[in-house]
């Protein structure tokens, strides 16, 4: 498959950067929401604007209601997230949850899928448990109880936590906190008793949950997939979580080095153009190379990811590695080219800096997924 | 025993005797520091007391002239008495930008009136100084300022100028008692046209206006001047020739920054952190790489000190470490957050004590760009120590 | 079956009864490569033979018209062509700068007599081509080329250049029958007074002198021109506008020389060397860190040609691929100096095949100078891709 | 102590540079010996000229015919050494090996120390077994026979190995390969019976040898130390090794810049200097700040060696990482910079990257190092 847009995806593409220029810019939504000290972090107007323009559904199934496409599609929808820095629960309901829901019950399809493709549900996604990522470990447990299973632990960092209708769990049903069998996904409904939340606004100003399950009673039908057989599910997931920040983060990188090289072209000092040092040149045009690199990279994952190649984990890994290396080096490069001014919370340049950070972190920074390739390929 | 020694030992007993217990402890924020001025509250008595009785002895500004408020030590002398200090846990006893910055400056321009004025207040804590350097139009081309001093003869008011124009990241602007500060007075002359003056900040037409960054809230501020009145007396220098002063000053500027990379021993970060995400071993990696850069800087930092204590040390060289400091700092606290995962991410928590890893590691992008930016500093290198042609 | 499909089928039955058994081997090192020429020894009859069927079919050059010795296969045509050659584990019939570069600039600039004649004896393999562009004081900066072509009407041989000059870095011109060559026809105009000429290495006047590089002995030569007559048919293109020409086909050599990062899946090297020194965790994760890298560039390698094929590619973007491609492969090489630690020193022991390690490694620092040096590649793109001001 | 030279040491490399400048340079000596293929990689007679400048016992004690000066001093001459790219025995026999022999019996120090001194004996240093510095592995054994020990096994990359009159032997009398202790230091004659050499050139014009030890019958007396307590001395030879490859390094690093800087003022190129391109002069800046940088920690390392810090250890280790980086990129930006030119062996940038690759192999790596610099911080 050509590494470029087929004439549908163009058309997607064309269509999605006018809506979240026009709805999603940073001024109406992200410092919106920000000034506003929003307990969810994003609106939820957009979030139904989103369902309007038909992004809500877009990797669900046809017969779910949605419109099957693939991860390219919704790459597309990501990059232009992260180019406009909108927040959305986009990633965390559209793409990762429906990712879990897709492998789950008609059951529980029918219960939480057409909310989300109407936008009116959110999902959250709550693997991690400390500070960093490290799916490999799973020691929240489900107990079997009755005919249910009885949940205690705790999930750090949920993204979108306690604004979410369900949250997707990765739980323990048997063995031993590394294992890689054993592990039970639940879509577990906000209103179950025993759920505590300590959310927390992160730099971003998004918001993100430390999530206590104090002896959450579940019943079986929230059981997503098989019990005990949930890594296979949870890795789909994760792949989904990783190669959409990916994707939005190629957006922050294109965003900062966007806004950037229009300050090169304006501010003057010396009595040039600060775009005319060769110095600053040089930079951008290196900067210039590794965002088209990942950008490259990114789209070249997810298209072996819709078609269920082999490399696609590794080069998953390598995309959310090489994107948040790229898109680190467009913030920094960006601040420090904006000078002052870059410094200060009046410019947007800072907040690409900030969302950049955040999404690093989310599913793996570079540094964890260097060690995926280092590990998948053997050595 | 020598001479030094004996007086180390002087030094060690009247630290011991007279600096109180609560300012041996650790500073832990912003308002342990004692500023002075006229409108500083002392956190409490404690801290009154330290900064006086050192005061008293002229050891704020230890190796200022005696004449100036100062103890008169020298260059030996003075290191023996920062050792003792820190050997102590002792806190600084004031700190100011009339230490570090202007009292340097107007001990090399000021005219001898200005210098027992100036200096002894600034010794004695009671007036605390900003700086009026940068403007939104002239940051790292400073000498592009529009500031505009217009020259006004007045029978009532004496000769001044009349004082028109923005300031930008004038750091306690608000908090401070007088600014010194770069205003042109010769607009035909791009270079030699910028006189040093100094005046009150309560002089009437002179308002301020926090800035906030994208860590929070910050001490710079935009200043503005409205017909603002400056007594001829009030300058420091030769008329138009401000940006000797300047300069001079900015290499204090710039050797102090300099030194935000290096922290001696404890500038590396490996071993600090091993409690934390080391099961990563790619981290692990990056982070040997950094100590690696960090312990080399540190002797760096050790050997231009060494050098500057002799004159040794390439007058361009603060440009060198201003730019190797900062930008190896930034890193450290790249890799802090990096350690630090979503934790580090906190904002306003308690756990991270309102997001300090975060709000730091933003702090820090500002290093390499206050007080002559990277680029700038790497342009100066380029000419005035590689001499390469036309930099 | 699709046409394309059927025609798959075709090429494959061709190239299994037609490619020997010796030219499905892998390519060992320089002399097996089939340059075509005058001067040309054949290492063996299969290379002769298979050069010989495939000149016969325009194989050589599947993708030109056949009036000029080509198959005109399509680009689909030709992708197909190279990806069965590449099945069969086919040596490339004939390799040589006339297919490369000056073929394809000949079709865009060449009158029909030139085409008919030139890319014929290229197709059949019958004259092999030099490039004369660099010049000592003229490497980045092409246009200030000295050589000079005088022009003179001459009653017996007709208007032709008498031209007197030298180049550098001229590929197999001491194996070269024809050089094409940027001259100085006009003094007075820089960028406009250069032609693009053809001539004989064997004219009289011609000398060329091979260039020792770090690496060993080299493909390269010095070329010097002592009075050589040039008849005045033999320029491509218009008088003095030979820099189009040129520029043209840099842009094709540096598609070419932006491969050279690239190798597909296996430009990965960690698990290639991982029998080697990965009980080195710091090596470990640098090679982790390139293989990022490396398997980055070769997704943006293969996005590249796609978007050439539909013509979606910026014009600017061989110089974005040219620079990541090349500033790759030396890292690439530093690394697998690393790996190999002091058996890759070692620089003319069997055990090294004659220091490959070595001499391969210094031989890729020329990469991001040939061809357009990393600094050029980043001006272009700042001017061209970017539109930074002044660039 | 201040990180300055004193004027004592200010005089030594007034005239260490003279000397160096004037008989070692590049077309007298490395090319000289390179171009006639010699088979020691160097010249005796330079060598000869070293011990009346009164280089070669610098390191040695007085009572031993030396001058007892310390690893500074020894770095000055080095790191003339290395601007010129000297070949000489200097730093496997009058650093490695005196710091060796100073731990010596009388009867070994007088065997060979005034041959040493008097610019007539060469040493080498047999530590590594394979590609790569690893002298936690010991594997050559040496065994009891008779009042002496028989000596089996191989050394690679023996500098100097071939031309040496001894060679310093790191074997193993007892324990197993990785074993801390059991390791014995042997001063064992190039006459001794059962040597063998396969003497190599490498990419830096010099000599080194693969030798086989087989059955070599050595007396008691050409023990160096404690037998089976060699790892004391040892460790002192490699650091001794470590930060003189450092010294030298910052010299290699010096005098490739030195020269790079010399044609960014001369070379034009689009009507300009190319010294007058902002992105060379920030690329050269930062070069500069690299190398001082690695100067400053190479002699801060030296004089804590010299002190008999317990830092020395950590700091040697930093130093030999610090000046392999910085001298790396020195060369790298010196052949870039050159463009063409730089890649023609008539140019003498091209012998500065070679050297330096060579010189960073030898008693280990800028990895190699880092690995040290983790371990012994603790993490």
């Amino acid at each position: 498959m050509p590494l470029y847009y087929t004439e549908d995806q163009a058309m997607l593409a064309e269509s999605v950067t006018g809506f979240m220029a026009d709805e999603g810019g940073i001024k109406k939504q992200l410092r919106h929401w920000r000034d506003t000290n929003c307990k969810d972090g994003f609106g939820h107007g957009l979030w139904k604007q989103f369902a309007e323009m038909g992004l809500t559904g877009m990797l669900a199934a046809e017969a779910d209601g949605g419109l099957a496409m693939g991860h390219v599609e919704a790459g597309i929808v990501l990059a232009e997230i992260g180019r406009n820095l909108t927040p959305s629960p986009f990633l965390t309901t559209s793409v990762m949850g429906v990712t879990a829901l897709s492998e789950a019950s008609d059951e529980l399809r029918g219960r939480w899928l057409p909310g989300v493709i109407a936008g009116e549900t959110v999902l959250a996604v709550a693997i991690d448990e400390g500070a960093k990522h490290r799916p490999e470990k799973i020691a929240a447990r489900a107990e079997r109880a009755g005919n249910g299973f009885r949940l205690t632990g705790a999930k750090d960092f949920v993204i979108h936590g306690a604004s979410a209708d369900a949250i997707i769990v990765a739980a323990r049903t048997s063995g031993s906190d590394s294992d890689a069998d054993g592990v039970t996904l639940f879509a577990v409904p906000k209103d179950a008793a025993g759920i505590g939340h300590n959310a927390v606004r992160l730099v971003d100003s998004s918001m993100a949950s430390h999530v206590r399950f104090d002896g959450v009673e579940l019943d079986g039908s929230t059981v997503i997939g098989e019990v005990d057989g949930g890594r296979a599910v949870l890795n789909k997931v994760l792949a989904a979580g990783r190669i959409g920040a990916a994707a939005e983060q190629t957006g922050v990188g294109g965003g900062a080095f966007a806004m950037t090289t229009t300050y090169l072209k304006t501010r003057k000092q010396f009595g040039k153009l600060i775009g005319e040092f060769q110095a600053m040149q040089h930079r951008a045009a290196h900067l210039y190379s590794e965002l088209e690199i990942a950008e490259a990279v990114v789209i070249k994952a997810q298209q072996l990811l819709d078609g269920g190649s082999e490399r696609a984990e590794l080069m998953v890994s390598v995309a959310k590695a090489k994107a948040a290396r790229a898109c680190n080096l467009a913030v920094r490069e960006g601040v420090q080219m904006h000078g002052g001014v870059g410094m200060t919370d009046e410019y947007d340049i800072g907040l690409y800096m900030k969302r950049e950070r955040a999404l690093t972190e989310f599913m793996g920074d570079a540094n964890y997924h260097a060690e995926r390739v280092a590990q998948l390929s053997g050595y | 025993m020598s001479e030094l020694e004996a007086f180390r030992a002087e030094i060690r007993a009247w630290i011991d005797a007279n600096c109180p217990e609560e300012m041996r402890r650790p500073v832990q924020g912003e308002d342990d520091i004692c500023w002075g001025g006229r409108n500083f509250v002392f956190k409490n008595a404690a801290q009154k007391a330290w900064m006086e009785v050192c005061a008293a002895k002229g050891y704020t500004v230890a190796d200022w002239p005696k004449a100036y408020g100062g103890a008169g030590m020298s260059p030996a002398e003075a290191k023996i008495w920062r050792e003792e200090l820190a050997r102590a846990g002792a806190r600084p006893p004031l700190s100011s930008f009339g230490i570090w910055m202007l009292g340097p400056a107007l001990l090399k321009f000021g005219t001898e009136e200005q210098k027992v004025h100036y200096l002894g207040q600034i010794a004695r804590g009671e007036i605390r100084w900003c700086q009026g350097y940068s403007e939104p139009g002239s940051g790292s081309d400073l000498v592009s300022l529009q500031t505009y001093g217009e020259e006004v003869s007045d029978p009532v008011r004496g000769d001044h100028w009349v004082v028109n124009g923005q300031k930008i990241w004038t750091s306690y602007a608000d908090k401070a008692d007088w600014i010194f500060c770069l205003v042109r007075t010769d607009k035909t002359n791009v270079y030699q046209g910028i006189s040093f003056l100094l005046f009150d900040m309560a002089t009437p037409g002179v308002t301020t206006k926090p800035i906030k960054l994208i860590s929070g809230s910050s001490p710079f501020c935009e200043t503005f001047f409205d017909n603002v009145v400056v007594p001829k007396a009030q300058i420091v220098g030769q008329l138009n020739r401000g940006w000797d002063v300047a300069k001079y000053l900015l290499g204090h500027e710039r050797e102090m920054i300099s030194g935000a990379g290096d922290g001696g021993q404890t500038s590396a970060i490996g071993s600090v952190l091993k409690r934390g995400g080391l099961e990563d071993p790619m981290l692990r990696a990056e982070l040997a790489q950094f100590d690696i850069d960090a312990l080399a800087f540190s002797a760096m930092g050790e050997k231009f000190l060494d050098e500057v204590k002799v004159g040794k040390a390439h007058p361009a060289q603060p440009n060198m470490m201003k730019y190797a400091g900062t930008e190896l700092n930034k890193r450290r606290h790249e890799l802090l957050m990096v350690a630090g995962g979503s934790t580090a991410l906190e904002w306003d928590s308690e756990e991270t004590r309102g997001g300090a890893p975060a709000r730091s590691w933003l702090r820090t992008k500002a290093n390499s760009i206050e007080g002559g930016t990277s680029e700038v500093m790497l342009n100066v290198v380029a000419k005035r120590i590689l001499e390469l042609p036309g930099a």
